[in-house]
């Protein structure tokens, strides 16, 4: 029965295939198509989630009946489980939303652009296969250049070619680590390199680890290689702009986590750690001294996302258990309010045509029910009590406390501070400056999805503890190297 | 004989690095594309050497053949000339 | 340190390839650049799975398990140059539509224009 | 200007130096393999294909295989999807001499006939699909040079990929359906076909089946990705 997860990925394939047919038939139910497979999906990614979580053993999927590491095997772990949902149900949100928002043609190719980026996340989340996981991060990455340059401006095509370009540096440097690994060890599958990671050469490893690090960086937009971001973020599609910020970005900060925690027996593990903590604290730094700047609001969310990015890198830096699940923490909740602050501001772009912040000017009367949504994830973010987002700071925080890291507290409550003047500034816009338009009729079924989405940061904010047995579970399981290798069922024939 | 297949490896990769060379630094980017698939087509020969047929036939088909196709076909689009510096009189025959 | 003559061409490779994606203003030369550099790692990974003195690994007769090199980079090798050629196709779409858009493809003057 | 250049140079030597330091300790020409040397022992066994290469690419690695066919298909649909334009034509002003065309016309079917060998002998020969679809693209290539007018048929190319990608992952379902274990290879293992033709056409279960999908697939993307780019908007069209 477990081997049928491997629908997470055989659906999303399958479909986006058939999109060409159905497209021949009639151009009309592309789109309603979509909805359909996204929702398929979160079904089943529901169905795993509860199997893995009741169970509390992960599923290992085989492809081909070949155990690992002589066949490629799935791991869908309690990690796995956890955003394989997030990412299901944020593509159902925003197939919903492309229904809408999306009017450039052509239509049918964005579908299975679309399907293929959720496919290609999923994959990514999902694979106990270092190979493999450099081909899902490909899938994610080019139906990403190509979903960016969708609108076919010049800024977009601007923003994709800088992607592209970062992009194609960061595959050719993860496959050369991939290549040293594989050089020195024999074995391409993660559980095996886990185990036996402390017969590396230690210059080897570090070359490797540092390369695969920087491959990973580009899709985890941390600091030298996220130059795309911002651009492609403002130039994207808007419901494509929030998968970006929601699970796309997270797949390359789970894979950076995993591939590093998976070879923490190799002897030079803490220069890398290092070489990471710096990373991220130069991207938080980065990103709230530029968001600071903009008057562009959907590219001002964008630093902020990548900011918020740079904490959770930051997080898994710290080494610790404690670290690594306040990071899963803040991934989740970053997903969730990222989600619906990239909605509400695609929203606002499609019916007022421009995001600058003089269009914000008065929303709290034209658009209240936005306006009301923005407001939430603001005061989420700056880390206000009662909101999710405050909880996973403050696991943060502790987690660097107890590794004995001040800097990264100071960082944590600077940036939050910096956070808090920009978003001051737009709430301030947004409901006490007067604007000059009329009220506009709020679409019914986005404002549900929005309402939706706030109640969930609500929730976790009052009651974050069913969210934290979750996610120190999920935690566990990309700390605990150990407990993985027991779980890959290893072909014993096959090792040294 | 051993020391002449060296021999051909050798000047195989020394081929292969100077037509790299002149593929980035040509200013004519048809002549720069040229000089690609030429480097696709020696590391070919050299997968051939490494006892790689399979991986030989896929870069000579798709590496050298099929992406120099394309590359020729943006050109068409857009432009054939590189323009980094100002243009000064005689700038076409320095690469 | 002494290393392969395929290692010294294949880094060679990857670093004349990183040096244009650098230093080039001309798009269409980062993307040679690029082609390069792909070629370059493809190149190592192959001369990773080298075992001197064996035969493909094609085991019809007279080829052994014992006798063939490694198959799974050139396996691996199979599918990154597909990707390669992928990424290919699609950034020369995007450099095509930047023209169409500013008429020009050095990077200095797309910033200028973009003001 | 010049402080730029010698900048990257400078990082590049120091990333060069550090990627021969790292490969100095990975010796060239050693035997290296551990699971590399299971595959060879057991290929013929498990698989049928006397080519271990294709064996590892479809059989043990088939979900690489089946995510580089996606790239292939995203690409193609990217490149279709960004130079779409409401009205597109050619541009080719000068016909092929009749020495050309005649030429092309001629190949055209040698070159589809020798792709199709290659990917329906992956399993014997080196090649298989990826060439094999290359192989049958370049025939399409050499009649979009030699006729100014010609165009491929569209809509029954992108179905065709549509579905050869659709047969992709279907064989993968039956071998779920069947064996228990998406892409598990039915043909060999549950029914026992061909274990009497080791090194013939007919064995290697379903290896041929797939390569042979994957070189349609591989094929129509490359000609709808030459297709694409080769056709220029029509003035005024946009």
């Amino acid at each position: 029965m477990n081997q049928y997860a491997a629908l997470l990925i055989a659906l999303p394939l399958i479909s986006a295939f058939f999109v060409p047919v159905i497209k021949s038939l009639s151009k009309k139910v592309v789109m309603p198509f979509l909805v359909l497979v996204t929702a398929v999906q979160t079904g089943i990614a529901a169905w795993v989630f509860n199997e893995v979580y009741s169970s509390g053993k992960p599923m290992i999927i085989m492809a081909g009946g070949f155990k690992p590491p002589v066949g490629i095997n799935l791991y869908i772990g309690h990690f796995a489980a956890l955003f394989v949902l997030i990412i299901a149900v944020t593509s159902f949100f925003m197939a919903v939303f492309s229904m809408k928002a999306i009017t450039v043609e052509p239509k049918d190719k964005y579908v299975m652009l679309f399907l293929l980026l959720m496919l290609g996340a999923t994959g990514m989340i999902a694979t106990g296969d270092i190979f493999n996981l450099f081909v899902f991060m490909e899938i994610t990455a080019i139906s990403a250049y190509a979903l960016t340059a969708y609108n076919k401006t010049g800024e977009a095509s601007e923003a994709a070619m800088k992607y592209i370009i970062l992009g194609g540096i960061g595959s050719s440097f993860f496959l050369v680590g991939i290549a040293l690994i594989y050089g020195s060890l024999g074995t391409l599958n993660m559980a095996q390199i886990a185990q036996l990671a402390g017969r590396m050469n230690p210059t080897v490893a570090q070359a490797a680890l540092a390369m695969l690090v920087f491959g990973l960086a580009v899709e985890a937009e941390l600091f030298p290689l996220n130059a795309w971001a911002p651009d492609a973020y403002q130039a994207a599609p808007h419901p494509v702009t929030t998968m970006f910020s929601a699970f796309v970005v997270k797949a390359g900060l789970y894979a950076l986590a995993r591939v590093l925690y998976l070879t923490h027996a190799v002897g030079s593990w803490g220069h890398v750690l290092k070489l990471l903590i710096v990373l991220g604290t130069l991207t938080v730094v980065i990103g709230e001294l530029s968001a600071l700047r903009q008057t562009n609001v959907k590219r001002m969310f964008a630093y902020s996302s990548i900011a918020q990015v740079g904490f959770i890198a930051v997080g898994f830096a710290l080494g610790t258990q404690a670290g690594v699940t306040a990071s899963v923490f803040h991934m989740v909740n970053h997903a969730i309010v990222k989600a619906l602050m990239f909605m509400a501001v695609g929203y606002v772009a499609f019916e007022l045509g421009g995001v600058n912040l003089e269009d914000f000017k008065g929303l709290g009367k034209t658009m209240p029910l936005t306006a009301f949504a923005i407001t939430v994830g603001a005061i989420s973010i700056i880390g206000i009590p009662l909101f999710n987002i405050f909880w996973s700071k403050i696991q943060l925080i502790l987690a660097a406390l107890k590794a004995g890291k001040t800097g990264v507290i100071a960082l944590i409550l600077g940036a939050s501070l910096v956070e808090a003047v920009y978003y001051i500034r737009l709430i301030h816009t947004m409901w006490f400056e007067e604007g000059d338009r009329d009220r506009i009729k709020e679409n019914l079924i986005f404002g549900t999805i929005m309402l939706l989405l706030v109640a969930l940061i609500i929730i976790i904010g009052v009651a974050p503890n069913f969210v934290w047995n979750i996610v120190q579970k999920a935690g566990a399981d990309i700390y605990n190297a150990a407990q993985y290798i027991k779980n890959v069922p290893l072909l014993p024939g096959v090792s040294p | 004989m051993t020391n002449c297949i060296q021999c051909i490896e050798y000047v195989m990769v020394l081929v292969m690095i100077l037509a790299a060379v002149f593929a980035v630094e040509w200013k004519d980017l048809l002549a720069a594309v040229v000089g690609m698939a030429a480097v696709s087509l020696v590391a070919s020969i050299l997968f051939f050497f490494l006892q790689a047929p399979d991986v030989a036939m896929t870069e000579a088909a798709i590496g050298a053949a099929m992406s120099a196709a394309v590359f020729i076909f943006a050109i068409k689009r857009t432009q054939r000339y590189e323009t980094e510096e100002e243009e000064r009189p005689g700038w076409w025959i320095r690469w | 340190m002494s290393i392969s003559v395929y290692y010294f061409g294949a880094i060679s490779l990857i670093l004349i390839g990183l040096y244009a994606v650098l230093v080039k203003k001309n798009l269409l030369k980062i993307l040679v650049g690029l082609s390069i550099m792909e070629t370059g790692v493809n190149l190592l990974l192959i001369s990773i799975g080298y075992i001197a003195g064996r035969s493909a690994p094609i085991l019809s007769e007279g080829v052994g398990p014992n006798q063939a090199v490694d198959p799974i980079p050139q396996a691996l090798v199979l599918t990154a140059i597909v990707i390669g050629v992928a990424t290919t196709a699609l950034a020369l779409t995007v450099a095509i539509n930047l023209y169409e858009t500013y008429k020009t493809l050095n990077i200095e003057e797309l910033r200028r224009l973009r003001g | 200007m010049v402080m730029k250049r010698v900048l990257a140079i400078l990082t590049i030597l120091i990333i060069g130096y550090w990627m021969a330091s790292a490969l100095a300790n990975v010796p060239f020409g050693a035997d290296k393999m551990l699971v590399g040397q299971y595959y060879l022992n057991h290929v013929k066994e498990q698989t049928g294909a006397v080519n271990a290469v294709t064996a590892v690419v479809v059989n043990y690695r088939g979900f690489d295989t089946l995510g580089e066919v996606t790239v292939l298909f995203i690409a193609s649909t990217g490149v279709a999807a960004l130079l779409w334009r409401r009205k597109k034509e050619r541009t080719a002003k000068s016909e092929g001499s009749i020495v050309l065309t005649t030429g092309a016309r001629l190949l055209f079917a040698f070159i589809v006939l020798f792709g199709a060998y290659i990917f329906i002998h992956g399993h014997l020969t080196p090649g298989g699909g990826f060439p094999g679809g290359a192989t049958i693209a370049t025939a399409f290539l050499m009649l979009y040079l030699a006729f100014s007018a010609y165009e491929i048929p569209h809509k029954s190319f992108e179905v065709t990929e549509g579905i050869a990608g659709m047969g992709y992952v279907t064989v993968g379902l039956i071998g779920l359906a069947i064996g228990s274990y998406f892409l598990f290879d039915w043909i060999w293992q549950t029914w026992g076909w061909g274990h009497s033709n080791i090194g013939r056409l007919f064995s290697a279960g379903f290896i041929p089946i797939i390569y042979t999908i994957i070189g349609i697939k591989v094929g129509t993307e490359l000609t709808g990705i030459v297709d694409s780019m080769v056709k220029e908007p029509k003035e005024g069209g946009e």
